[in-house]
């Protein structure tokens, strides 16, 4: 049959003012092989941003998730396009597990008219259907995930909002601001810290005062997770997310879990931390291989067929890559600097540009001040 | 009929709250304790505590949890006490709220508005006097609502809920006790106004521009022009900040070739000085026969002591006087 | 003698990851007494705010602390000058024990010249040697609180902050930002939180997720104190200082107490809570009834001795209030408005008033714009 | 001798912490890492953990702390690893920094340097693009200044650290790795400069007033100017924007009767409205020529797109269209 059982090692999880969930548990196959199979894609496509990014060819900020890609998979393959997911600029992977293409999001980094945000939002601002970025300011997503969640109680909703933010992040104050509402109001929000160990060069005991993320709910209970181990970071999101269906309020999950490369395309990210460190987690706890692991060890593929598999999501991220790239740019054209400002069709009458005579008249669809 | 700025605001969110569902108050103190001002006093007995929804003190979190809500769809009205207190939230205000349609490419909304008093009230002190108009004002993707007498407050209100763009809508805790006149059609369900300025007087010698409580001393101060020195001085209430309607204000300058703005922002990049560039890059400008003045509120934080605020924030006198210097009367 | 051996109730205090101070300790009769008069010259100068207020010489925002008083007496009287108080609006009793004369408090109230901010500052915003306000923003004070203590420790005194915020203040998310840097680099720093149950018309169980404040610095150890006890707020704040300054890092109390009156003058503090409630408290609990019946039973003063303080107090504050009433305000000069925006001798050059005719100009002492 | 604004500033920096024990820096990233753009480097090594202070991500409470031990007489240079994030605390610069001294009759103190990158990079999108000098230059109490040169930064910086009052110091990333030729008296560490606007290049026919980067593309387009057109433009580096210098704006506008002003901040309520006010309310206004020409961010969110962005910023070419309007060029 299609149907595996599943038997996690003791340390998956650590509970806190709650019973940890079942280490055994079954499931499908094909959901084993899908979840390989879209984390080697989010892997090929941060790889891709990386040469990108070096070939100049994305701009700016660029914060890759590689080591994280567990995360927003098991997570994605816990929860129905019903519930709603929030994160930081570390967004790709979510926005792809979300159902953007990832040419969309490539276009997106490389500034093109086909990216999920047609170009204007690059690389911290993503969105899709139930995904709300994408957020480049360290924690605002937090209260922004509690409002969704707010929004799934006030429609009377079976669903939740999955809330992420770093272990950086967590020392922000409108983090408690938001904790201590969800759990006045039994707010239906799973609030997942992703502790990778660092906020740009700060380790977590440098930052946090408690570095036991999944406690810093203080009075709402939590659960902290293997988030190198996918077959872990599904159960505990699928557990989070019934959890908060069933009325229990808020729950804050950690997810451990290690970012190979550098905050971002700056960062050569080994000022902070040894080399031994990464290729440590690099090596041993790699969620890509564990779960490669279990596909052989379950029967699941054979050595060649998931190679088959990892030279199908190469082959699928370049084409994606390419498409993306032979997208084009949006027009430099002043109509297109000034849409989406305002609401279509709500705009206020006129918009300036650096001058008098680049002003946008948007009854007109013209300059205000050229004839 | 007449109709105080309170009633105005408490009914305009009423009907808008019957009218759609989606639509509902968030803030401090404004459903059991019915608002610090009592601006939303009944709405809890009515639309009950799913719809009317009171915070703990966390401005940061509750305005960023009103927008998450908006982005979901819902449209929140986030009462702050004062707008003094929204500068713990203000990143969620501009860069949550005003930017996201942008950074998405139009695909995400955030309907929302944040309302609640706005400048100095009498004797609070600096650190609860500060008018954000010119702030907000200047942020693209907000739109900046300043309400004057009880047909603006509904009538802009009722318009700014049912805007899919986030709002700041700012009140004047003086005036919520104001009684004015309003019409028929302005106590329509149906009522809301457009946002333009509005001529609240008619003059031919002068334009004295400005909003929320000014113009109730510009008016007293155009009494005074008109009794004491035989100046006919029309008075422009602005309405919005942002949009800022430009074309009124090229149309009066053109009429009275004179112009004297009043507002009770600090005096640097505020109301006045745009409206100043803004007619310096019009064909208004040809039309000023005086250099135009602005009426500001001082430049220093307010002090408390009345012998010393009294020199904080426009009166009629301080109008009468720019007006005069203007018009060259001694 | 003049030491007096106090027994205090175990009901007292409750720790949080902290032995509670002893209940049994030695004082001075002297010292007993001085906190009794301390005591009733705030309640005095309150009620005499309150009269004030209703004869509108005193305009704007006005929060008394009727009710309270034990804890702005019971700190002083724990700390030296040396150490710091920073508190919220709610202030004029912490003004008055850090050293500043009860004519110069109601004068500021009453916007005169002679007030502790020369009229500028008003009921909210009051300073004094080793206190730094008296601060209008809900919870702002904290973080500032944490300063205080930050320079406590740059400069390597033996002394340290005592910060006080309310029941509602503590939902501010800066308030755990404070707590996450306090502990993290051990600063000298005794949050105090003055539960007083309601924040305006927000009860604590309506405004917090956990009303336990003394816990709530999660990693920091707690005390909880029985605030309407001035022996117990003494002990309880002497073992904070203690506590701080010998190394052990911050520190959070909690002030059990209760305001009689309103939140503030406009509100009548009757809406949400129930007169029998407000009558319990004030006939029961009371820290100034509280402490004469231990002067009684303690033999330190008489019946007749404490009506004649109590006569004396009321006859001090009439003398103050009247030196204030006749203090003059400050004089209606655009020279005074601009003082003080900028420290003296390092203005800028001008100021704007609220027309460019009325323009200073520091150099000139003058108008700048007219002759 | 050459010199990067980044050496400017650093040198400043461990020169003033040379001199005076209670200058210390506080900060993301400030020690450990160097400094997110490395403005700090070398910093931690020299002055050590007490002096140079890493923090969490937590810019309310470090703000907050900040000023707490500025008003215990400390002198606090707090780094914002961006003005952007300083959105988070801007109710501590303003109602704790900013307001404390007049509230408290001038008793208390707030000797402190708020500091770091202000406005856009490259391709950083919106959330991380905003200018705040109009905003912090409107507000009582604090001094606002905006650096352009290596002699800029270490004169404007140098000086605020030794001002007793709190001062807003807002850099440009895109400047710091900027090479710039100092003079010896640049060099000496009693180097402080006035908050007073330079001259950055003589002119007869118009005058540029703009400030930070914008000095560079104003410089850039006096040459177009000159070279295409025998235009001759004076360029002037505001260098503080609050104060303001107005008496060097009215002398360039008197010399050459035409003025462009260039900023990067959005249009409404920005710097170069309130030059425009001031120019108005000042016997200039009589020397000018032709009306006096904004060039300013574009209304808009900072877009992503290079081709989007291109536009929404100035540079030589808009500045020169600019100039040629004010001179009826075609
Ligand atoms: C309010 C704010 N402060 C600072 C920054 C700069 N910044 C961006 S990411 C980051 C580190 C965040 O670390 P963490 O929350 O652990 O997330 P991670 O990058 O590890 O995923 C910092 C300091 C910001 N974007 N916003
Ligand atoms: C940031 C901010 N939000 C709201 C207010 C309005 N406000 C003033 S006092 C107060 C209640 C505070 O309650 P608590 O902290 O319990 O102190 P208490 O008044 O009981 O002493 C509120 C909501 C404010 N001054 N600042
Ligand atoms: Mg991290
Ligand atoms: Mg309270």
């Amino acid at each position: 049959s299609d149907l595996v059982e599943i038997e996690l090692p003791e340390s998956s999880f650590e509970g806190y003012m709650l019973d940890v969930p079942d280490l055994k548990y079954t499931t499908t196959k094909g959901s084993l092989l899908q979840m390989y199979k879209d984390m080697i894609v989010i892997r090929r496509m941060e790889m891709a941003c990386d040469a990108l990014y070096k070939a100049k060819k994305i701009r700016g900020f660029c914060h890759l998730s590689v080591g994280q890609e567990a995360i927003a998979v098991g997570i994605e393959n816990a929860i129905t396009k019903r519930d709603t997911v929030i994160t930081s600029y570390r967004c790709h992977g979510f926005t792809y597990m979300r159902g953007a293409p990832v040419q969309a999001v490539l276009a997106e980094l490389m500034g093109r008219r086909a990216g999920v945000s047609y170009g204007k939002g690059g690389s911290m601002h993503m969105y899709a259907p139930g995904f709300y970025g994408g957020n480049g300011i360290v924690g605002a997503q937090v209260p922004l995930g509690a409002g969704l969640a707010f929004a799934h109680q006030y429609r009377n909703e079976d669903a939740c909002s999955f809330t992420l933010y770093g272990d950086g992040a967590s020392n922000q104050g409108q983090v408690f601001e938001a904790f201590n509402m969800a759990k006045l109001w039994n707010l239906p929000v799973v609030f997942c810290c992703e502790n990778n160990k660092y906020g740009m060069g700060t380790s977590a005991a440098r930052s946090s005062a408690m570095t036991e993320y999944f406690k810093r709910g203080q009075y709402i209970p939590g659960l902290k997770v293997n988030g190198m181990d996918i077959l872990a970071v599904f159960q505990a999101s699928k557990f989070a997310k019934d959890w908060c269906v069933s009325g229990n309020g808020p729950l804050v999950l950690e997810y451990e879990t290690y970012r190979y490369g550098g905050h971002s395309m700056s960062d050569p990210g080994t000022t902070y931390r040894t080399r031994d460190e990464i290729q440590h987690m690099r090596s041993k706890n790699d969620p890509i291989a564990g779960l490669k692991m279990h596909l052989l060890e379950l029967g699941i593929a054979t050595e060649e067929e998931v190679k088959a598999y990892d030279k199908a999501a190469r082959k699928y991220v370049d084409e994606q890559v390419e498409l993306a790239d032979a997208a084009p740019a949006p027009e430099a054209k002043l109509s297109i600097l000034f849409e989406d400002v305002y609401v279509k069709g709500t705009e206020t009458e006129t918009l300036r540009g650096r001058i008098t005579e680049d002003t946008w008249d948007f009854q007109k669809q013209g300059f205000a001040n050229r004839d | 009929k007449t109709m105080t700025v309170r009633e105005a605001l408490n009914s305009a969110m009423a009907e808008e709250m019957d009218r759609d569902d989606d639509v509902f108050i968030i803030g401090e103190e404004v459903a059991q304790y019915n608002g610090a001002y009592k601006v939303t006093k009944g709405l809890l007995d009515r639309f009950g505590e799913r719809r009317v929804v009171d915070t703990p003190i966390t401005e940061y979190g509750l305005c960023g949890l009103a927008v998450g809500a908006a982005l979901k769809g819902l449209k929140p009205i986030v009462e702050f006490m004062s707008f003094n207190f929204s500068m713990q939230a203000i990143d969620h205000v501009v860069n949550s709220a005003a930017k996201t349609h942008y950074m998405s490419g139009g695909t995400q909304r955030c309907p929302i508005v944040f309302r609640g008093p706005n400048g100095a009230a009498v004797g609070v002190g600096a650190q609860h006097s500060q008018d954000f108009s010119a702030w907000y004002g200047s942020i693209p993707g907000l739109k900046v609502l300043v309400p004057y007498s009880a047909e603006d407050a509904r009538g802009l209100l009722k318009a700014a809920i049912r805007d899919p763009n986030p709002v700041v809508f700012l009140e004047n805790e003086l005036l919520y006790g104001e009684k004015f006149e309003v019409s028929e059609e302005c106590l329509s369900p149906d009522f809301t106004l457009p946002y333009k300025a509005k001529i609240e007087r008619e003059g031919t010698d002068i334009s004295i521009i400005t909003y929320t409580r000014n113009v109730q001393f510009s008016l007293e101060a155009a009494e005074i022009l008109e009794k004491q020195y035989g100046v006919s001085a029309e008075v422009i209430n602005l309405r919005s900040i942002r949009p800022l309607d430009v074309e009124a204000i090229i149309k009066t300058v053109k009429k009275t070739n004179h112009l004297i703005t009043v507002e009770s922002t600090f005096p640097q990049f505020g109301v006045g000085s745009e409206i100043i560039a803004q007619i310096m890059e019009s064909e208004a400008f040809d039309y000023l026969d005086a250099p135009v003045q602005r009426v500001t509120g001082a430049d220093v934080p307010t002090p408390y002591a009345k012998e010393l605020e009294d020199f904080a924030f426009p009166d009629p006198d301080t109008i009468v006087r720019a007006a005069k210097q203007t018009l060259s009367i001694e």
